[in-house]
């Protein structure tokens, strides 16, 4: 069985100095008006009992990833180690994933897809995704998700002694996200879907209804090809009785 | 071959421009739109292009009906009533479809312009066009801003639409090389006797026509 | 041929070469040639922001490749912020200043090197001889090539008037702990169990390696208590906000002295041994109870006796964080006594050298130039001009000097000329009118830069600088427990032949100005003789960049360099001046009209990815502000909502200064009487094209004023007047 | 060489000597009615229709002011005017393996067309004059490399040149009618591009 890695984001240790964002666009070398690492900020309470809610809105890698599932010329694809790398250069850029995606995170422009690329190539050098080896308040950490999940559930209980509804997202959701995060509250406060979904008819286009009727086209084709010389001899028959 | 005999117009000039206009935006449309479903063809899809020209052509595509109203409104019109409209002949053709497939058409219940086979064959091009046109629409402007379920339901139909257009499309040339229509559809005219032993409805209110006037205004020597 | 023709290219033997070398024009065919080039890594110090983390750079055909964090440097430990990798386009920017320029009226022409100091060295002679060494200044941030050539420059021509930025900044840290404990000391993060911030923020005030240091503590316990009027992103992470008054820290900081003394829960054995004036102190703080500090702060009194208990319980392994600029930098005309308030609870707490506390460490011991060869010039006897230091002017004020009084200085035509070196004192000093003013007025103003800012903008000559990325530096000394030495060489070559360092145009004006003399020797051979001592040569240090020395073994109290060589909760010198030696209540200049609902104190503050006005122009962290909206003002939600104003709406900000537009964020995270604006906007320099005109800064509302104790700026005692726009 | 080429030849170099600095050497001769008279012979010689720039023959600016407006036009250091150097208006590079933040900019100095450049005259033993040492893809000098190639390279290469590196001129245009350059300068920038189209056309045939 393969090993699920993935990333763990404490939102409540990040100060966003936005230092991610800036390297990943280095790694990826992208323009300074293109970033695969959002932002969302949410208070909650009013002053002075305030908590600034923080998280990134950025690729979740999905186990169940309905982008993989949906992407229609294979430039997002699964890894081996579960995350959900994307090939730029395979993209055509039908937005079909930035559609799909419960999290609204790709974003479909200039002709391609935009989100988290995994850092395929560090991560396949045993190195760490950019954003976490550059975030300076430790707020981001890779590695095998089961390990990941052990220190989440440690800073969670720490963290509930202040934040009673201090949880971590992703342990299940759509199949368990790769993109672990420690929530100081609701998931919904964070503007994140409580029990996103990857919509059961996504499976039913794709395994039932395309391969039904490309094999209906088939045997239309087969049908009348089969057919044809049967039918036109028929009619040629039919013209000279004439 | 039908041989030495008269023509008869049975497509005027704005049916078979729009006809023509059709099916090649169609086909266009359908391969555009597969490099969206065959990983295979995924590399034509790259950087937008097959994007840009299904759009281009879905234009096209759509523009037709326009296109038809303007040029030949009651060719329009015709089209869309006889299509929704059987009498008991047409029944009894339908029952009898599985001869006139083998290549058979004596015997075959006298039929209008449109036989019965034509006339499911527009209605449900008629129906897939509109459901194909608006799922189209939807996708394209919409984009961004559909739910997931919305978003999924439409794209499912439009395939749906496709697909069935596609079987249409297949059965359609089918029955045109079967039976060497192509000719009609460029030209406009078919051989009368042709029309006597398809369409004996048709010829017969041609002609009724004819002897109302005098002449048959719609036919030409061959 | 029908013309004459220069020979730009000058050829020698390219008919042939062009037949022999196919694939040469074909810059697919060339492309391919250089992706296989390798990539080498040489060290530099980021120059972001002035912490000048220790930096990987990587070069690819002698090209800039890639930066990456330094390791083995204390400062980044491995990790950049934003800001690194904004600075480092720099180098290719098109918008830097390539030639020497000189103003005429509000043009600028080039002019030959020879030209430019030709004339800036002419017209300091005629200066100098007219109005001697004192009516001359050197302006800078002080970094490690602009202290050592700037300094013996100015020593050469017997000029004592060496500023820095500190005035609008945090000099006032330097009054307050150089008076109570001999120097600014620094803090042990990772080791403290309570630390409390009063207006320093980490998360946006960014040293890398302190952010990671935090947050480490924080996993493992640590409780962070952050007291600041906004909820600031150090906030974010704290295990407690506190919001305050704002300028009412003092009070605070007093409340809780009282707490901890009249419930005995310092640390009397220190009290007695290392201190002074203690009894003094416990009489001053005796009326400031929490109760009395309540309405002044708008903290209760329950949160003051708790934070104070909590506080005294984890001592010594705690800390009252040094600050930096915060809520006893420069910004109220109470900063100074606020720090000093705020040195002597962290004395009650016997927190100095302790684990967790604070701490006293040095920097590497350089060597230096050989006396006998390398005289060093003597130092100048004159009064400074800016008065610092000077009887009847302003004897506490720290020897970083007053900027701003200097631009009246010039007003009043007692200050001539300028030197002023990466540092933009026109921008970011209260009252741009009255920087420029005084300093388009100076004589003569030379300017080293390597893009032309507001300060440029009154310059009479500008010369250009390379990138930080294409010269050599003097070497830099960090303090800690093991001291470092770093290094700056120059990376790639110069972009702008016409570009010169510091140290190479000091050199040269030296020598036009008589003083050559002082100056003979190499960037090079002064390396040498600094590295000589610590066991490093300069070349490995080139490979390296960062040099981590021995542990020096520290006493285990230290060394207050105070008069007494103890810490002073009393200070002569404070009351011989006409200041109290003990810290008391003093409120600040103004106040918001408690009758006004529009009436509000600006606020300003950081923001991590932005540096001052320095970084504004790099399009990759402006677009950052521009995707999150951040150059906003912040206001109060209930006072938002009073006036009408919803998140998003455009604002009209007015001072009797100045009045701009500007959108709002509406929050809660922000005490009630403040307006809160980030302060990296607002520049107006025409040649910084893509932060020019954006956002607001907060200086154009703020008059120019000194402040009694050490004449800082008091860049927040404004008030403005919002409405909707 | 052929006739035509010749022509080619000395209009680029005409064009590279019109576009850096003028100097008291030339600046009158290269804007005299002569060499107007020359230069529209030679465009007749080369078949080619394009209305000569005002600058030459036409109105005249003296040293003085042609100085002034040169820094002002195409020199400012100080992003007030349209620089003339091909990196400015091209991704910093094309290589993927650069982790800078400029990679896929546009808008810098010393991009692959400069390293490009460099090397070019590197191999050809070519030296360029110091102060340019920041942008060999300086419009003039890449002017009076490409009337070199005419001189001593294929047609491929002078092709090549075209396509690949003076490419970018409707771009240069664009800056330059977004500062509001000199009109003499503009109009001068105009007839280059028109000039290299033209001979863009002119070397596929």
């Amino acid at each position: 069985m393969t090993k699920q890695f993935g990333f763990l984001m404490d939102t409540s240790l990040c100060v966003e100095c936005q230092a991610c964002r800036v390297a990943c666009q280095m790694q990826n070398q992208l323009p300074h008006n293109r970033t695969l690492i959002r932002f969302r900020f949410q208070e909650t309470g009013s002053y002075p009992a305030v908590t600034n809610h923080i998280t990134r809105i950025t690729c979740m890698h999905c186990q169940l990833a309905p982008c993989v599932k949906i992407c229609p010329t294979g430039a997002l694809v699964k890894g081996e180690n579960t995350l959900t790398y994307l090939a730029p250069e395979r993209c055509s850029g039908c937005g079909y994933c930035a559609q799909i995606c419960p999290f609204k995170v790709p974003q479909a422009l200039d002709n391609r897809s935009y989100k988290c690329m995994a850092c395929r190539e560090l991560v396949e050098e045993g190195k760490e995704p950019v954003c976490v080896s550059t975030c300076i308040a430790n707020a981001l950490k890779f590695g095998e998700r089961a390990e990941l999940l052990k220190s989440a559930e440690k800073r969670v209980a720490a963290l509930q002694k202040t934040f009673p509804n201090a949880q971590i997202y992703g342990r299940e959701q759509m199949g368990g996200l790769g993109m672990l995060l420690i929530l100081r509250d609701d998931p919904a406060v964070y503007g994140l879907p409580v029990a996103p979904r990857a919509a059961g008819e996504l499976a039913f286009w794709k395994d039932s209804l395309q391969p039904t009727g490309f094999k209906l086209v088939g045997a239309a084709l087969l049908a009348t090809g089969a057919s044809y010389a049967i039918a036109s001899r028929n009619h040629r028959r039919e013209l000279s009785e004439e | 071959m039908y041989k030495g005999e008269r023509m008869v117009l049975r497509f005027s000039r704005g049916q078979r421009v729009a006809h023509w206009a059709l099916a090649v935006s169609f086909f266009v449309l359908l391969f555009s739109g597969l490099t969206l479903m065959i990983p295979s063809l995924a590399p034509l899809a790259k950087g937008g292009v097959a994007r840009m020209i299904h759009r281009v052509f879905a234009v096209v595509f759509m523009l037709v009906p326009v296109y038809y109203a303007l040029a030949d409104r009651k060719g329009l019109q015709a089209l869309i009533t006889e299509s929704f409209r059987y009498d008991r002949d047409d029944l009894l053709w339908l029952l009898r479809m599985p001869r006139y497939f083998f290549g058979r058409v004596k015997g075959m219940p006298p039929q209008g312009r449109l036989n019965a086979g034509e006339k499911i064959h527009h209605a449900l091009i008629i129906l897939t066009f509109i459901t194909i046109s608006l799922t189209g629409l939807v996708l394209w402007f919409g984009k961004g801003n559909l739910s997931q379920n919305e978003f999924l339901g439409m794209v499912m139909l439009h395939d749906i639409a496709m697909y069935i257009m596609v079987i249409l499309t297949i059965g359609h040339l089918y029955f045109t090389f079967v039976y060497g229509a192509l000719q009609g559809m460029v030209t406009g005219y078919v051989n009368e006797k042709y029309a006597a032993l398809e369409h004996a409805k048709w010829l017969a209110s041609i002609k009724a026509e004819k002897t109302a006037d005098g002449k048959l205004p719609q036919s030409k020597s061959a | 041929m029908k013309f004459t023709r220069r020979t730009f290219l000058k050829a020698s033997a390219a008919t042939g070469a062009l037949a022999a070398t196919s694939g040469l024009i074909d810059q697919k065919v060339w492309a391919q040639g250089q992706q296989a080039a390798s990539v080498e890594m040489k060290p530099s110090l980021c120059n972001g922001c002035s912490s000048h983390c220790g930096m990987w750079v990587y070069l690819k055909n002698g090209r800039l490749w890639k930066v990456a964090g330094h390791t083995d440097h204390p400062r980044s430990r491995g990790k950049l912020c934003a800001r690194a990798h904004g600075a480092a386009t720099w180098l290719y920017d098109p918008n830097r200043i390539t030639r020497p320029l000189k103003r005429e009226g509000d043009k600028f022409k080039p002019v030959s090197w020879e030209q430019a100091l030709d004339e800036i060295a002419v017209k300091l002679k005629e200066i100098l001889a007219k109005d001697g060494p004192g009516a001359i200044f050197y302006g800078h941030n002080p970094r490690e090539t602009g202290v050592f050539y700037g300094t013996r420059f100015m020593h050469a021509l017997g000029a004592p008037t060496i500023c820095t930025h500190n005035a609008s900044c945090n000099t006032t840290l330097n009054t307050g702990w150089g008076a109570t404990v001999g120097t600014t000391p620094g803090s042990d993060v990772g080791g403290a169990k309570y630390i409390i911030f009063i207006g320093r923020n980490f998360g946006e005030g960014i040293r890398t390696s302190q952010v990671t240091s935090l947050t480490r503590a924080m996993e493992k316990g640590t409780k962070v208590v952050c007291i600041d009027p906004r909820h600031n992103a150090t906030a974010n992470l704290a295990s407690e906000w506190i919001p305050i008054r704002p300028g009412t820290d003092l009070a605070l900081v007093l409340a809780m002295a009282n707490v901890i003394i009249s419930e005995e829960l310092y640390d009397m054995a220190f009290v007695e041994q290392h201190t002074i004036g203690f009894d003094e102190f416990r009489a001053a703080v005796q009326s400031y109870t929490p109760e009395w500090a309540e309405p002044i702060t708008d903290i209760p009194a329950a949160t003051i006796y708790r934070l104070a208990r909590e506080l005294a319980s984890h001592k010594p392994n705690c800390f009252i964080d040094p600050s930096w600029k915060g809520a006893f930098g420069t910004n109220y005309k109470n900063s100074s006594q606020t720090c000093r308030a705020v040195a002597c609870l962290n004395a009650l707490l016997g927190n100095m050298g302790t684990p967790g506390g604070l701490t006293f460490y040095e920097g590497p011991k350089f060597g230096k130039l050989d006396p006998a060869k390398h005289p060093e010039p003597p130092k100048p006897t004159l009064p400074r001009a800016d008065g610092a230091g000077v009887k009847g002017e302003w004897p506490l004020a720290t020897s970083q000097g007053l900027p701003h009084y200097l631009a009246q200085k010039a007003k009043e035509g007692k200050v001539k000329a300028g030197f002023i070196r990466h540092h933009n004192p026109v921008r970011n000093f209260p009252d741009p009118e009255h920087m420029m003013t005084g300093y388009k007025g100076l004589e003569l103003l030379v300017v080293f830069e390597t893009h032309l800012t507001e300060t440029a903008m009154a310059a009479t000559h500008i010369l250009p600088e390379p990138s930080f990325l294409e010269r050599e530096e003097v070497v830099e000394g960090l303090a800690g427990k093991k001291p470092a030495a770093c290094l700056r060489p120059q990376v790639v070559a110069k972009i702008h032949p016409e570009t010169r360092s510091f140290d190479e145009i000091i050199v040269a004006l030296a020598h036009k100005l008589g003083i050559g003399q002082y100056f003979q020797f190499s960037l090079e051979e002064l390396n040498r003789a600094r590295l000589a001592p610590l066991g490093i040569t300069l070349e490995e240090l080139r490979q390296k960049g960062t040099f981590i020395g021995e542990e020096v073994p520290v006493p285990e109290v230290p060394e207050f360099k105070t008069p007494s060589g103890k810490v002073e909760f009393y200070v002569a010198k404070f009351a011989e001046n006409g200041h109290s030696p003990v810290p008391v209540w003093e409120a600040p200049l103004v106040s918001p009209d408690p009758g006004n609902p529009r009436s509000f104190r600006l606020i300003h503050g950081k923001q991590g990815y932005h540096s001052h006005t320095a970084t504004a122009n790099i399009p990759y962290l402006l677009q950052i502000t521009k995707d999150h909206d951040a150059e906003r003002l912040w206001l109060n939600a209930s006072r938002a909502a009073a006036l009408g104003i919803k998140d998003g709406d455009l604002v009209l900000v007015k001072s009797a200064l100045a009045s701009g537009k500007v959108r709002v964020k509406v929050t809660e995270r922000l005490h009630p009487d403040a307006a809160y604006l980030p302060s990296g906007y607002g520049s107006f320099s025409p040649y910084l094209p893509n932060a020019r005109g954006f956002g607001l800064n907060q200086n154009d509302f703020t008059p120019y004023m000194m402040e009694p104790l050490n004449g800082h700026a008091m860049m927040m005692e404004v008030i403005v007047e919002v409405q909707k726009a | 060489m052929e006739r035509t080429d010749r022509a080619r030849a000395s209009i680029y170099n005409l064009l590279a000597e019109l576009l850096m600095p003028p100097t008291a050497e030339n600046w009158e001769e290269l804007t005299s009615p002569g060499t107007a008279e020359w230069l529209q012979s030679e465009l007749a010689e080369l078949g080619c229709n394009l209305p000569l720039p005002a600058m030459v023959g036409g109105e005249q600016l003296d040293l003085a002011a042609a100085g002034d407006a040169y820094y002002h036009s195409l020199a400012h250091p100080l992003g007030q005017s349209a620089l003339p150097i091909e990196s400015i208006y091209k991704p910093w590079t094309t290589d993927p393996s650069c982790e800078l933040s400029i990679a896929s900019e546009k808008g810098y100095l010393g991009g692959d067309a400069s390293a490009h450049l460099a090397d070019i005259y590197k191999a050809l033993d070519l030296a360029i004059p110091p102060e340019y040492s920041h942008a060999p893809d300086h419009l003039g000098l890449e002017l009076s490399l490409m009337a070199l190639l005419v001189e001593n390279g294929s047609r491929e290469q002078q092709s090549l040149f075209l396509s690949q590196h003076l490419d970018w001129l409707p771009d240069l245009l664009e800056a330059a009618d977004a500062r509001g350059i000199h009109s003499l300068y503009r109009d001068l920038l105009v007839f280059a591009r028109d000039f290299i189209a033209w001979d863009r056309v002119n070397l596929a045939e």
